[in-house]
């Protein structure tokens, strides 16, 4: 298993030097050849861990003066996750060949070597960083994708975007010391990296791993306070924010959040009140933020925000004891990833259309491409957790959950209620779009639409059929 | 006097011979002070043998007459006679009475340093050690405080020779590599700066330190 | 108390000097003529001027007031008290206690007040800028001179003008360097006080530095020339007596004081004929110079003090 | 061959290959043979210093030459850093210095003063790390300046004549304070052990607790200042940008990855006998001051700079400073972090220096804001840049992740938490700041006449070399390197070789 678990990152990585030493022309089918075996060895590893009984097991890989540097270790989270990272990863390398190309008519371009190495490398990175079993290895990991966002935000080399690239960069590298923090205290109390350490540390030092972690993840996942990046990481080319919003980036930091706590072995409440404070702050914060928005990737960007706040608030509540909401934050994390995906390809494919991403701009699309009007009904649905879409099911375990443990502590369930309150905001929020945007007339940037590419069709399809059922996926696997 | 009463009249010398050389108008007239100077440190160094009885000393009295009283000064008259800086005037920071005051300055905070110094080698040449000390302080100031590139080297050569004195009252027992190894190297390094003088003044018409900032930041 | 000797030494020795200073001006006169190779009045021109002067009538300016008037006949009591308390023939100072080093400064100082505040009291402009001036260069020479004599005094351990020559002639000091330093800050303030080229042109009376003479006429005039000459005659054998009291005699008797007298000649003329050449060798320093010329003798001071507590 | 040849050996082939490089005739025919001597005399001294190494390595430390010459494991680090980023920057030296007597920026005469002060050089710095003798080694640091004085001002403009002229100036006073607190320390030595003795570093050390303590402090005030100059360290600083960025860009890289390297060098081995004769609260609080000082101050000046060779100058004196913050956080595990972020840092600066002059003869001019589209014009040389930029940004999996990672351990271990964040977020100030490098000139649109065209493989091959360096060191130090470092550490500790055995990761497991 550990053979497939390291051919997922190696393969991308070659991929990625591959294409770097390749010609301009071959660039593209290599960045999705390589991106498709990772995520079929993925699926084989997936299927072999669920057959062999779920048994997780873990691989040094780097020791050094008898420390282990680097390890992966095989679970149902960092399967499931690293299912989801790939394979998106893999969706959006075959969606890209088809937006990036001169019939784009936001961005008329040719396809450069450096965007599918970077996505190559980005998706062995993120495998990477979810099967790491040590603090080092998931900063090595952090840092790398941080690199592999900058140089992709940065892809069409406009002021603003380098701008943006370079603000993704540093402030996520800031966050990074948390990890660095993290890595080293852990070091000098334990001489170990392994993750597994956490659960050994005195309560003090797990307290301050834990919020160094956080801090970290608060970093890659946009959350107050290190937000800011994110609005402006807009800039990317589209399938690209898709990646980095939905499936990669962002979640690198829920993700290794949620690692620290599984192996924290009872987390002091103290990160729990700090999680899901900060988690309902970000989340009232990324729905204000909704209103003012025209263009649609924003929108999705502060939408991004929030969907995160819901998993940091689930992980939050798993600190009090809920398994259930622990799981249901695995498990938006991975609907989440789908939903959002499809959401920023269906701004992607409108803005491929009829080169614009202005909402207002935007009506009757059902009539004009259908497969872009349910696409859009579907991913809009999902996100603001209708049933029977998989947003649903995963806030509402984490709903349950917290209620669940929120009969002990009343500071929760004003936390809660502020949440419960802002999930019908966003709904009423995404109605009103869809009922603006997908139904009637078409408007006239609509109506003067160029057809959908193949390769992006095939890809929304799949995603819309994943939006639906990742979330039984999610359930069945987590048990 | 005693001899080691001498070795200390004669390093206040330096001082005074330093001062010379910073205040002397022309760099080829600060070229004879400093082999003045240098002259008054071979004294040292005879005088400082026979106080007490280190034979090697007189070698490095030999060595040190040869390249400081005759070598370098020749080297540094004879090439800076042919520089010239209409521009430059004096070249000073600071007029040469506050350069005095600055000299007394250091003298005696160099004095309340080494008061506290207790090893046995030290005992009745505290006063010229104070002095060396000082001297080298002085060459740093004079380097500050002057322009012209050509003071400046002599800044350098008289923070060589206040180590070169502190060397010869703390380690007169040094094996005579050790100093024959740093005297070459000064006079060395006075070669190459006079011959890099010498460029820059064929090159950019200037002596002027202050001239000198095309590069900032 | 002193003996009848002493004091008769002492009075014979300043009425010596009294009497020729105005011949020393003349020989000053007469080298600086040779120099410029011109012919100038003869060497007693100077006597010549004193006693035509005292036949004039002495007028004063109708503002001045008692300083004005008071000032020449203190200036010559004050330099002739110097007179009898510096060593000039013997070794020894003439009046034991008299020859103390503060006691002559503070003498020298009475006559530089003196002279200024007459120019301020004159009630003339001209008169008064040139008493300030005077003022201003005492500021700035007084503490050269103080300082390094302060050294001298510390290093031989005396205050005594004799006792500080003799220890410093014989060798007798821990450190020559500061010896050498304060000798040369002090005759450098001493060259400030001879009020010579570049500093100054003491003779040249529209020069403003003598601008307090310049309201004087006739008695009171002929007493300030010659106090005039007398002062540098002074300033000299006072630094003699410090830094080269070589050739002067060590006790009081007739031979002694002879050769004493003969050495002492010996070296005003040596003093002379440099002190000609350097005035022939330099032009007229601006007065706004002067400042900066007197700081370098203070840094040189403050050097041998500096020496003097490092124990150089 | 006997071992103890290996150093006077090795100091000899540069030396001596200097000197014949210098007696050429300097017709159009001989330029070719004075590349052939260059070429031969510095991997001659790779292959002569690696064999040093390895000897070290396997037999222990190397003395010979009545004791005036050791090569210690601590020497060895540098030895080997001086062979392989000497070799490597020589061997890049070929293709560059070519371009510039086509180009006629330099003359025949000069280039083979190039290659013979390039070895004279060399050798003086392996004269400096290889030396026991204290005034040997004061006498060494000083040659480099004058030896290198001359390659910093070789175009002979007026900005290159001008920085040679700070370079001299401040590096020679900087040096007589060098050479003071040498005195001093031999002085206070030879009070109580025999003078022929006291000169030798090796035999201070071994009587560092009968020192005076009053002069050990003014001594290591005086060698900090001194060395310390020409290390980089803030505020004696100030040659280091013009010099680096005026020199040939090969000699900018030599001077940035190992100069500064010897002068921290000398400063280590003075830290060791303060250490020991007076503890080591005194000599780590000046170390991590200055080091804060010198990283806090040269981040901001990273960032504003426009010179792309400031920039890297810049650069190096951050991480001289981190080096230094690394000694003065002390302990086994800050000291080999030092160590090691001695050797990434070189080889990584050395990279830069050598992509920046491939640019500077691609585009004329050093100026970040003309400078774009490396990648499009010269891709080999834009990855090379990018890659290096990003290993100094502290990137993994580079090298300088590393020990960057290491050094912030051990202050955290040291108790300097909040320094070390502070610490951590000036580095991410140039990381700002490297990121612009590849955003705005390695990336970019290309100038419109520029041609696809790439420097020689004469440049590109030392740069490949380097950055597989740059790889194997950050992913998989390879285990020499790790025991050498090891060794190294006890010697500054100066706990012999009974606890030196124990990796640094023990000692810390030992301590608690």
């Amino acid at each position: 298993m550990i053979a497939l678990a390291l051919a997922s990152i190696l393969l991308p990585t070659v991929g990625a030097a591959l294409i770097a030493l390749s010609p301009r022309s071959a660039s593209k089918r290599l960045g999705q050849i390589f991106a498709g075996l990772a995520t079929a060895c993925l699926l084989v590893l997936a299927y072999q861990f669920s057959v062999g009984g779920k048994i997780p097991a873990e691989y040094s890989v780097i020791n050094f003066g008898g420390v282990e540097i680097l390890g992966f270790g095989v679970d149902t989270v960092s399967v499931l996750v690293a299912c989801a990272v790939v394979g998106i990863g893999f969706l959006i390398s075959i969606y890209s060949g088809g937006y990036l190309d001169a019939g784009n008519r936001e961005h008329p371009d040719i396809v450069r070597r450096r965007y599918f190495a970077f996505l190559s490398l980005f998706i062995g990175a993120m495998a990477g960083l979810v099967f790491s079993t040590t603090v080092i290895g998931q900063l090595v990991f952090f840092e790398i994708s941080g690199v592999c966002s900058w140089a992709l935000i940065g892809y069409y080399e406009k002021p603003k975007s380098l701008y943006s690239a370079a603000k993704a960069l540093i402030i996520t590298h800031i966050a990074s010391l948390g990890l660095y923090v993290a890595a080293s205290v852990m070091f000098l109390e334990t001489h170990t990296f392994a993750l597994s350490a956490i659960g050994g540390l005195s309560e003090t030092a797990k307290t301050i791993v834990l919020l160094a972690i956080l801090v970290a993840a608060w970093g890659k996942s946009a959350q107050l306070p290190f937000h800011m990046w994110l609005p402006d990481a807009m800039e990317a080319p589209t399938p690209v924010s898709a990646y980095l919003h939905a499936a990669s980036m962002v979640k690198v930091g829920v993700y290794i959040f949620a690692r620290a706590l599984m192996s924290s072995n009872g987390a002091p409440e103290l990160v729990g009140y700090v999680c899901t404070i900060m988690a309902t702050i970000t989340l009232v914060y990324g729905f204000i933020m909704y209103l003012p928005q025209c263009d649609m990737k924003r929108l999705l960007a502060y939408s991004t925000i929030t969907q995160l706040s819901y998993m940091f608030l689930g992980l939050g509540l798993s600190v009090f004891g809920s398994q259930m909401a622990f799981n249901g934050a695995i498990a938006h994390l991975f609907n989440h990833a789908f939903a959002k995906t499809l959401f920023f390809l269906v701004a992607g494919a409108l803005s491929y259309t009829t080169g614009t991403r202005m909402l207002p701009l935007l009506r009757g699309v059902l009539s004009k491409s259908p497969l872009l009007g349910i696409a859009f009904v579907v991913a809009a649905l999902a996100i603001a957790g209708v049933p029977p879409f998989n947003g649903f099911f995963s806030k509402f375990a984490i709903f349950a959950g917290g209620f669940e443990v929120a009969q002990q502590h009343p500071l929760l369930m004003v936390l809660l209620v502020i949440a419960l309150l802002e999930s019908v905001g966003s709904f009423a929020w995404f109605l009103k779009w869809v009922g603006w945007t997908v139904p009637g007339r078409p408007s006239e940037a609509v109506a003067a639409a160029s057809p959908v590419p193949l390769s992006m069709q095939i890809v929304l399809i799949t995603l819309i059929v994943m939006a639906v059922c990742s979330s039984f996926i999610a359930a069945i696997w987590l048990g | 006097m005693s001899g080691l009463q001498i070795v200390n009249g004669l390093a206040g010398l330096l001082i005074v011979t330093s001062l010379l050389v910073v205040v002397a108008r022309k760099p080829s007239q600060s070229a004879k002070f400093y082999a003045l100077q240098s002259l008054v440190l071979v004294a040292v160094f005879v005088a400082l043998g026979s106080a007490t009885n280190a034979p090697q000393l007189y070698v490095w009295a030999a060595v040190a007459f040869v390249t400081k009283v005759v070598l370098v000064p020749v080297i540094m008259a004879r090439s800076f006679g042919r520089l010239s800086d209409e521009r430059l005037g004096s070249g000073e920071r600071i007029s040469p009475a506050v350069t005095v005051l600055l000299a007394a300055v250091v003298v005696l905070l160099c004095t309340l340093i080494i008061s506290g110094v207790t090893l046995p080698a030290a005992a009745g040449i505290k006063p010229a050690l104070a002095i060396s000390l000082a001297h080298f302080f002085f060459g740093l100031a004079c380097i500050v405080t002057q322009r012209n590139i050509l003071k400046q080297v002599f800044g350098y050569c008289l923070m060589e020779n206040g180590s070169h004195l502190t060397l010869a009252l703390l380690a007169g027992s040094a094996p005579e590599l050790v100093e024959i190894g740093i005297t070459t190297d000064a006079v060395f390094a006075v070669v190459i700066m006079v011959i890099l003088a010498t460029q820059i003044n064929r090159k950019l018409a200037t002596l002027d330190a202050d001239q000198l900032t095309t590069l900032k930041g | 108390m002193p003996t009848l000797t002493q004091v008769s030494l002492a009075f014979v020795q300043a009425l010596l000097l009294l009497a020729a200073a105005p011949l020393f001006t003349g020989i000053t006169r007469v080298l600086r003529a040779k120099m410029h190779t011109r012919r100038g009045p003869g060497v007693l021109q100077d006597y010549r001027d004193v006693i035509k002067l005292l036949r004039r009538q002495n007028l004063q300016p109708p503002a001045a007031g008692f300083a004005f008037r008071a000032m020449p006949t203190v200036m010559i009591a004050a330099l002739l008290t110097i007179a009898m308390a510096v060593p000039v023939l013997t070794r020894a100072v003439p009046i034991p206690g008299l020859g103390d080093l503060i006691t002559v400064i503070y003498l020298f100082a009475i006559v530089r007040f003196f002279f200024s505040l007459s120019g301020l009291d004159s009630g003339s402009s001209f008169a008064g800028i040139g008493g300030s001036r005077e003022l201003t260069l005492g500021v700035l020479v007084e503490p050269t001179l103080v300082l390094s004599l302060l050294v001298c005094a510390l290093l031989a351990g005396s205050t005594d003008i004799g006792a500080m020559g003799e220890a410093i002639a014989t060798g007798h000091v821990r450190s020559a360097g500061a010896v050498l330093l304060a000798g040369a800050a002090a005759i450098f303030a001493c060259y400030f006080e001879l009020g010579k080229l570049p500093y100054d042109m003491a003779e040249a009376e529209q020069e403003l530095q003598e601008g307090p003479l310049s309201e004087y006429s006739g008695p009171s005039l002929a007493l300030l020339k010659v106090a005039m000459g007398f002062k540098q005659l002074l300033i000299l054998a006072f630094v003699f007596a410090i830094f080269v009291p070589y050739g002067s005699s060590s006790d009081t008797s007739l031979v002694g004081l002879l050769i004493g007298l003969a050495a002492f000649i010996a070296k005003i003329a040596v003093v002379a004929v440099v002190l000609g050449v350097v005035e022939n060798s330099v032009a007229r320093a601006r007065f706004r110079l002067t400042p900066r010329h007197s700081w370098f003798g203070l840094g040189i001071a403050s050097l041998a003090f500096v020496f003097y507590i490092s124990g150089l | 061959m006997v071992a103890s040849d290996l150093p006077p050996l090795l100091l000899l082939s540069p030396l001596v290959f200097a000197l014949v490089i210098f007696a050429m005739p300097t017709s159009g025919r001989s330029a070719r043979l004075i590349e052939l001597l260059h070429l031969v005399s510095i991997v001659g001294t790779l292959v002569l210093a690696l064999t040093t190494v390895g000897y070290v390595l396997s037999h222990g430390t190397l003395v010979t030459f009545g004791d005036w010459l050791m090569v210690d494991p601590l020497a060895a680090i540098f030895v080997g850093l001086i062979g392989v980023v000497g070799c490597l920057t020589g061997f890049y030296s070929i293709g560059y210095i070519r371009h510039d007597v086509a180009h006629g920026e330099l003359t025949a005469v000069k280039q083979k003063l190039y290659y013979g002060f390039f070895n004279l050089f060399l050798f003086t710095m392996l004269l400096v790390v290889t030396a026991n003798n204290i005034v040997m080694m004061w006498v060494g640091i000083e040659a480099t300046t004058l030896g290198s004085a001359f390659l910093v001002g070789i175009y002979g403009k007026g900005t290159s004549l001008e920085a040679a002229w700070k370079y001299l100036i401040i590096c020679s006073v900087g040096v007589a304070f060098g050479l003071y607190g040498t005195v001093l320390t031999f002085a206070n030595a030879s009070a109580s052990i025999d003078p022929h003795q006291a000169v030798l570093w090796t035999s201070i050390l071994a009587h560092a607790q009968d020192l005076d303590p009053t002069l050990v402090k003014i001594a290591f005030v005086f060698v900090l200042i001194g060395f310390g100059t020409k290390a980089g360290i803030f505020p004696m600083h100030a040659w280091l940008p013009d010099a680096h960025s005026e020199a040939p860009s090969p000699v900018s890289g030599l001077l940035s990855g190992v100069l500064l390297k010897c002068g921290l060098f000398v400063i280590i081995r003075y830290y060791a006998v303060t250490m020991k004769a007076i503890g080591p609260e005194f000599p780590q609080s000046i170390l991590l001051v200055l080091g804060v000082l010198t990283v806090a101050v040269s981040a901001f000046l990273v960032f504003v700079q426009h010179d792309f060779k400031r920039k890297l100058a810049y650069h190096s004196i951050e991480h001289v400073g981190l080096i230094v913050i690394g000694l003065g956080v002390g302990g086994p595990l800050g000291i080999a972090a030092a160590l090691l972020h001695t050797i990434n840092h070189s080889f990584t600066k050395a990279l830069l220096f050598c992509g920046s002059g491939n640019v500077l003869q691609k585009y004329g001019t050093r100026d970040l804001r003309s400078v774009k589209g490396i990648l499009r014009t010269a891709p080999v040389t834009g990855l090379f840049i990018m890659a290096g930029a990003l290993a100094l940004a502290g990137f993994p999996p580079f090298n300088v992740f590393v020990s960057e990672f290491m050094v912030f351990a051990a202050g955290l271990d040291a108790g300097y938490p909040k320094l070390m964040i502070l610490v951590a977020l000036l580095f991410t100030i140039t990381v700002a700041a490297l990121v612009d490098i590849i955003a705005h000139s390695v990336l970019g649109k290309a100038p419109e006449n520029m041609e696809k065209s790439d420097s020689s493989w004469l440049s590109l091959a030392p740069m490949g070399v380097l950055l597989a360096l740059i790889m194997v060191f950050g992913v998989a130090m390879p285990r020499p390197v790790g025991d050498i470092l090891r060794q190294a550490t006890g010697i500054v500790m100066d706990q012999g070789h009974a606890t030196a055995t124990a990796t640094p990761i023990e000692h810390v497991a030992a301590k608690k």
